[in-house]
């Protein structure tokens, strides 16, 4: 078998091992209801994940996202809700902001750790400022949406799958997805055949930022309300979650449709292991060793690949 | 001069006198050299960690050791819960630690060598079960440590507290290490191109070995100094030493791409970090200022480092 | 037929890297229908002039005029590809992580909207079957995942490609320096099928054969200036090797008999390739052995297989190697020549524990002088270096190893004649000293220095030749299979 | 009758002796409801890390289990209410506790911490006459608990008049975080300091801090710790040092746990109950230090009949 294409398979397998194992343990998890309430809070982070995988084809890597997710979800908890344009103008704002970041980190050739490192503490402040206390409201139309029931299919699927094929399209099949992929590739190829660095990271930056502000919307529509420190987990969620999908940290290597299945089988890990019902001193190490599990399965497939 | 302005430490050494001179300005001077005391001992245990996490990320891109916070907690435990505050325990407790540091090392190792996982990720795993082993062997009871421990770290020795004085002995260390050993060459050379290190003869995945395993040891040493100095371990004492330790490293001025590295910057940017917080706080600027603020003078810091560099 | 009326003229271009002056007032026209040949040796500044003329570096003073527009400070990548010209470089510059179709569109913007894929396709198969006919690449396949040659290929096919922008003026930057003799005939052969047809070429080149055969005229270099320039009918080997400026080229290398030496020293290394039917390989103490055939044959396995005394090598001895792909196999970006260079000997600078950083440089200037890298100061940094001095530095490192058994992997790239000579020279001397090398070569002229050579055809050996058998035919014969 | 009954504890964080002692309560007297054949049983979750994100999964996912009842620690009072609403949706009855959540379909046994951050001012008033500067030493940023304290804490201050917050740091209930932020500002602080208050789990390192310098010793309120108790003993037995100490009982997982089953038998209960905290004061000092385990929390464990009358007392 072509060796690129199974390795493009072992995201959705295992995902699907974890899928199985958890209807065997927990078989009321098989219903409408079940995936419903099972897959709900993965939608954010698959979201999340789309935006890390953005900052990772280019090369970076985000350490802010967490701090961003919640900064948006305390804003569209409150200003989004309460002065709709005031809301939607800071959104907007919040999304040139990455776009800026992306063109300071390049013109000035920092790295995007530090930065986004600093970013974290300040989209954390800003959020802290917005909120000081917990509260807010989800806009009603937002709620409606992330609590949708369409017939048959439950709508954690149906928003996973779209997400995944939207994102697609525009990076791995369009023709300016081509050269957004390549700058994380060969940058200096890209330049000498005259396209701007710039643009292209500011472009990146921009999209990561709009699934973050996406992330952040869909995470308020599920809890209601919103916290300063709700997403801050996210920023590791979201790197992991696009490893386990097959991306890689250089070189533009990356898969929206793995990223978004990495997303959910990390959503899912912590699930299966709540259902397993270990001794409460263990649960956390337990998280740790499903990762790890994870991420071995994937070693052992591509080096038995390797050796036939 | 102009050689000057191109150390890569130099910025975080300016950071940390210019937010010094700002608290002392704001203060009228009362209490800057006790603050420098503060920053010199607090600045010692930021700089245990960050000398191991150091060589980790000068590795290459895509190495960071986030196990540390676990690591410190698990070998602070077990350390403190061992002695049970006897003074003739100090040694063990102190070789307890350091074991427990280079096993944690090893297992980090072994994940990513082994089982390949990224480093960022097999790390974050790890610590997971790290902590839980912590939680485990005491269930977060604080035992208080020997009194001459606790003695030790926060002596002085002329005013200076003596932890500074041995760490920066460390940092001295290290820095040879670093510049004038073979395995310090090595390092550099695998952070540049791993391939390319390998097939220059260095031991690549020996010196990847020893670097992890420093790494956590030297997390052990900094959590068996830490629960000494603050009156036993706690389950989240490490929480802060997660993002301050790469923090630390980078603002000293260290290339997070890897294949660069330097150590007096690691003492400057703790400096930095600690005096930072300490301003902020002296100014009484609320939680959520002080948070942007925080974030936008390492920004700032980082920005003004890169001034000699031109975009590419 | 070569055409008279000039489409790039290049004025007194100065350029220069703080205090080297890698050009000092160039001028030149390109004209149409012709294929020039630019020779130079090492860091004569060939590759830094064409990143001028592609609009990568812009020039100190000077002017340059495409098709009669003075385009001297406009000159971006952008606006020179907008001019029709075209740059394959020396260090490639694909992007490794998409497909072949992909990299073609990244340098063809007006491949886009719908169906960009079929039409990005389309382009470079038909380039690449127009070119090197049998080139087995499919246009789906990622980059990273083929071999150097392919690469280079690729890219060479892409810059010929002719969408809405034309293809004016194509510059070869060393463009044989990955490709076997084969596949370097197809590319020089489809080179004067353009200019014929009007295009015009700038062929860069070490391998003199090549530039004999392919240029209408030929422009020399020294030291950052053109030094000669005239039809190439009016050279000879010999009146282009003088105007370099190189030591006068010497007779081929003659190995020294190895007969003699298989007969009376003990084996270092015996090697079998990990594939189920082949020859193995072994080399004796003082030995030169080639490995030959067309490129991505197995021939850098087997070399890292003994580097890394791996299942398969028995290796006595330890081992350095000089890598050919010196960007991802060799150089470390980040640091002095020296440092690049001592890396490779570290235990000889211990003192106690500690290395000493004043040896260790002493060294590399040691080998500075001996091998002729073109800097004023070994601090420099490497990446200072043109790319055949960065070579050098890297046949430094390993011969100034302690190691008894060198591999070399196609370490001449773009390493110029002279310099070649003189390497060859210490390979020699070194192996009458005691020290085995193993040779992976494209180059045919280079396995006359070799005692014994081995030739490899799809991962495995499937001849063994002794100096006095080894002739180019027999060689060429067992690089084709029988049937093909 | 509850015997078949399933409670399940949801647990947002494990990270320090107190968070430890409220599990091992709930394990010893869960573990004896269960044994008793009061409940079926009552197992505890603890998410990996302190997210408001994990815990609603977290409380999706004892939906899915079928559990009748989920007793909350909250990481968030709002944050966790999508998942709340879909539990009382699911026909659970849900109950939180410490860090409660403000879902009206829950139950909420609340401590009042504004309370308890203006009782520490209040007993500094009293002990402290003609007043001065206070330092204060706040929780974690943006986590309501922290800001019920301090605006306790403020607003006992403005009420007694005779104090000044000179400083305010954040120690994030950690001992060493809570004595490098102190250690930080003290120089730059008068040197009248009279009195420290916390939030719990600083008290030590803020000691600790202050000892460090060669400054008097403020009254620095403390927060049940054995550490603090501990040390707070030391200085009274060698040199009559004063102080009180507050905090929320880890037990009060207990209390929980019985208001639950007392849910599930069918008893009427208010939705909002409340426990006193429990304060350590200069007289019974030693005996709770006695009944304080070393390295743990000061504690109270709740019964059955306990919490029936905490509800009998809310009706
Ligand atoms: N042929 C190769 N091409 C590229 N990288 C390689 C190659 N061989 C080894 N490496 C890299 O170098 C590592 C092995 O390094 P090396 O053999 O130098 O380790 P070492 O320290 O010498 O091992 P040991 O200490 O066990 O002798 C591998 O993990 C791999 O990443
Ligand atoms: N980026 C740079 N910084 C500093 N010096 C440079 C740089 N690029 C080239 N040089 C110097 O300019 C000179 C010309 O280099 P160039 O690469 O043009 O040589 P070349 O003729 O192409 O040599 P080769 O045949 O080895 O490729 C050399 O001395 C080189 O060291
Ligand atoms: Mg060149
Ligand atoms: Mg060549």
């Amino acid at each position: 078998m072509n060796p690129r294409l199974l390795r493009g398979l072992l995201p959705p397998l295992s995902l699907a091992a974890l899928l199985i194992a958890i209807f065997w343990l927990q078989p009321r998890t098989m219903s409408y209801f079940g995936l419903n309430l099972l897959l709900n809070l993965a939608v954010p982070i698959a979201l999340a994940a789309i935006a890390q995988m953005f900052i990772l084809c280019v090369n970076e890597l985000d350490l802010s996202i967490g701090g961003f997710v919640s900064l948006v979800a305390c804003i569209t908890a409150t200003w989004l809700h309460d002065t709709p344009l005031l809301g939607i103008a800071a959104l907007a704002g919040l999304i040139a902001a990455y776009a800026a970041l992306g063109a300071l980190i390049h013109l000035r050739n920092l790295p995007s750790i530090v930065v986004t490192l600093g970013m974290s503490f300040v989209w954390l402040g800003l959020a802290v400022l917005v909120l000081p206390t917990p509260g807010g409201k989800a806009p009603e139309y937002i709620r409606a949406l992330m609590t949708l029931k369409p017939p048959f299919i439950p709508f954690p699927i149906i928003a996973a799958v779209v997400i995944a094929i939207v994102v697609h399209i525009v990076l791995m099949r369009s023709a300016y997805g081509a050269v957004l992929r390549g700058a994380g590739g060969n940058p200096r190829s890209l330049e000498r055949a005259g396209w701007s660095i710039l643009k292209i990271k500011m472009t990146m930056f921009a999209l990561a930022g709009f699934f973050g502000v996406l992330s952040g919307m869909a995470l308020v529509g599920l809890t209601t309300s919103a916290d300063a420190n709700i997403a801050l987990r996210y920023t590791l969620l979201s790197i992991a979650g696009v490893i386990l999908g097959g991306g890689e940290f250089v070189g533009g290597r990356v898969s929206p449709i793995g990223a978004v299945i990495g997303a959910v089988t990390l959503a899912l890990a912590g699930s299966f292991l709540s259902f397993l019902r270990l001794n409460p001193d263990w649960q956390i190490g337990a998280q740790g060793a499903i990762l790890i599990i994870v991420l071995a399965l994937r070693v052992l497939i591509s080096r038995s690949e390797v050796r036939s | 001069m102009t050689a000057l302005l191109r150390k890569p430490w130099l910025w975080a050494w300016l950071g940390a006198l210019a937010v010094w001179l700002a608290t002392a300005t704001f203060t009228h001077g009362r209490g800057s050299a006790e603050v420098l005391s503060a920053a010199l001992t607090f600045g010692a245990f930021f700089v245990i960690v960050a000398l191991g996490q150091m060589f980790v990320i000068t590795l290459g891109p895509g190495n960071v050791d986030l196990s540390i916070p676990a690591c410190m907690t698990l070998a602070g435990t077990v350390a403190m819960k061992t002695m049970d505050g006897a003074a003739s325990m100090i040694p063990l407790g102190l070789v307890l630690a350091l074991a427990i540091g280079a096993g944690v090392g090893v297992i980090n190792y072994a994940l990513i060598r082994l089982l390949r996982i990224p480093p960022i990720i097999a790390t974050l795993s790890s610590s997971f079960i790290f902590q839980s082993a912590a939680i485990w062997w005491n269930r977060g009871l604080r035992v208080k440590p020997p009194e001459a421990l606790a003695d030790f770290t926060t002596a002085k020795l002329a005013g200076v507290p003596v932890i500074a004085i041995a760490v920066v002995l460390m940092a001295v260390a290290g820095h040879v290490l670093l510049t004038r050993t073979i395995y310090g060459r090595g390092v550099v050379a695998i952070g540049q191109n791993m391939r390319a290190a390998h097939l220059a003869g260095v031991r690549v995945e020996r010196i990847r070995a020893a670097t992890y395993i420093m790494c956590a040891t030297l997390a052990g040493l900094c959590g068996y100094l830490l629960s000494a100095f603050s009156g036993g371990a706690a389950l989240n004492m490490g929480e802060e030493y997660l993002l301050s330790s790469i923090a630390v490293v980078v603002i000293g001025g260290t290339s997070v791409a890897g294949g660069f590295a330097n150590v007096p910057g690691l003492w400057g940017a703790a400096l930095f970090m600690f005096l930072l917080v300490t301003m902020l706080n002296t100014f009484g600027a609320g939680a959520g200022v002080r948070l942007v603020l925080t974030g936008l003078i390492i920004i700032g810091v980082i920005v003004a480092a890169s001034g000699g560099k031109r975009g590419t | 037929m070569s055409g008279t009326s000039p489409i790039v003229v290049l004025d007194g271009v100065e350029k220069s890297f703080g205090a080297v002056r890698a050009l000092t007032g160039v001028t030149l026209e390109l004209r149409r229908g012709e294929c020039l040949g630019l020779v130079g040796h090492n860091g004569a500044g060939k590759s830094t002039l064409m990143n001028v003329l592609s609009g990568n570096l812009s020039p100190d003073a000077g002017r340059i005029t495409v098709d009669g527009a003075d385009i001297t400070g406009r000159l971006t990548p952008q606006n020179a590809v907008a001019h029709g010209v075209r740059c394959v470089y020396q260090e490639l510059s694909l992007c490794p992580n998409l497909t072949v179709a992909e990299n073609a569109r990244i340098s063809h913007p007006s491949i886009a909207g719908v169906g960009w894929r079929r039409a990005a396709r389309e382009l470079i198969s038909g380039m690449l079957d127009q070119i090197f006919p049998g080139h087995g690449i499919s246009t789906d396949h990622l980059v990273g995942d083929l071999s150097i040659a392919r690469r280079q290929m690729v890219e060479i096919a892409r810059a010929f490609a002719v969408t809405r922008a034309e293809a004016k003026v194509v510059i070869l930057d060393e463009p044989t320096s990955s490709l076997d003799g084969v596949a370097a005939k197809k590319l020089l052969a489809y080179v004067r099928r353009y200019v014929d047809a009007g295009g015009t070429c700038v062929l860069i080149s070490h391998l003199l054969g090549e530039i004999f055969d392919t240029s209408d005229r030929i422009a020399v270099m020294r030291d950052g200036g053109v030094v000669a320039l005239d039809r190439a009918k009016a050279f000879d080997r010999n009146s282009l090797v003088a105007a370099m400026g190189s030591v006068a080229e010497r007779a081929p290398g003659q190995a020294r008999g190895g007969a003699a030496i298989r007969e009376t020293a003990s084996i270092v290394v015996q090697a079998r390739p990990r594939i189920p039917e082949t020859l193995s390989l072994a080399a004796h103490k003082g030995e030169v052995v080639g490995l030959a055939g067309l490129s991505g044959q197995g021939q850098t396995e087997l070399l890292v297989q003994v580097f890394d005394h791996a299942a398969g090598a028995q290796v006595s001895g330890e081992v350095a190697l000089v890598a050919g792909d010196r960007q991802t196999d060799g150089i470390f970006p980040l640091w002095s020549i020296a440092e690049n260079i001592s890396i490779g000997s570290l235990r000889r600078f211990l003192k106690g524990p500690f290395l000493d950083h004043v040896a260790a440089r002493a060294f590399a200037e040691e080998w500075r002088k001996r091998i002729g890298i073109r800097t004023p100061d070994v601090g420099q940094p490497i990446l200072s270096l043109s790319g055949g001095n960065q070579q050098k530095a890297l046949f430094a490192r390993a011969l100034g190893s302690p190691a008894e058994i060198i591999v070399m992997d196609d370490p001449m790239r773009g390493v110029d004649v002279g310099t070649k000579q003189e390497v060859y020279g210490m390979i020699r001397d070194e192996a009458a000293k005691g020290r085995t090398f193993l040779w992976y070569t494209t180059e045919m002229d280079e396995l006359t220095n070799c005692d014994h050579v081995y030739v490899f055809r799809e991962g495995g050996i499937v001849a063994d030749l002794p100096r006095a058998e080894m002739t180019e035919e027999r060689v060429l014969h067992a690089s084709f299979r029988a049937d093909a | 009758d509850t015997s078949d009954k399933r409670i399940a504890l949801s647990n947002n964080y494990a990270g320090n002796s107190w968070r430890q002692a409220m599990l091992r309560s709930w394990e010893k007297v869960t573990g004896q409801a269960v044994a008793d054949g009061v409940v079926a049983a009552a197992d505890a979750f603890t998410t990996a890390e302190n997210q408001v994100t994990e815990q609603a999964a977290q409380i999706q996912n004892l939906i899915l289990q079928g559990y009748d009842a989920i007793v909350i620690n909250a990481a968030s009072p709002e944050g966790l209410n999508g998942a709340v609403a879909e539990a009382c949706g699911a026909g659970v009855v849900v109950v939180s506790f410490d860090g409660i959540v403000t879902e009206p379909c829950a139950w909420r046994i609340a401590v009042d911490f504004k309370q308890m951050g203006k009782d520490e001012v209040l007993y500094l008033a009293d002990q402290l006459p003609e007043g001065g500067n206070l330092l204060e030493i706040r929780g974690l940023a943006g986590v309501f608990v922290d800001d019920e304290i301090s605006a306790g804490i403020h607003e006992g201050v403005a009420e007694t008049g005779k104090f000044e917050i000179v400083g305010s740091v954040h120690g994030n209930w950690a001992q060493d975080v809570a004595q490098k932020a102190v250690a930080g500002i003290l120089p730059s602080l008068p040197d009248d300091i009279v009195g420290v208050v916390t939030q719990g789990g600083d008290g030590y390192g803020a000691a600790q801090a202050f000892n460090a310098t060669n400054r008097d010793m403020p009254i620095i309120v403390m927060g049940n710790r054995h550490d603090e108790l501990t040390w707070w003993k030391e200085q009274k037995d060698a040199n009559g040092y004063e102080t009180m100490s507050v905090s929320i009982a880890p037990g009060v997982s207990t209390l929980a746990f019985w208001v639950a089953q007392q849910i599930l038998d069918g008893a009427e209960v208010p939705k909002d109950l409340t426990v006193p905290f429990l304060r350590i004061d200069q007289d019974n000092l030693e005996e709770n230090l006695a009944n304080t385990e070393a390295g743990g929390v000061a504690n109270v464990e709740y019964t059955l009949e306990d919490a029936q009358a905490v509800i009998a007392g809310a009706k």
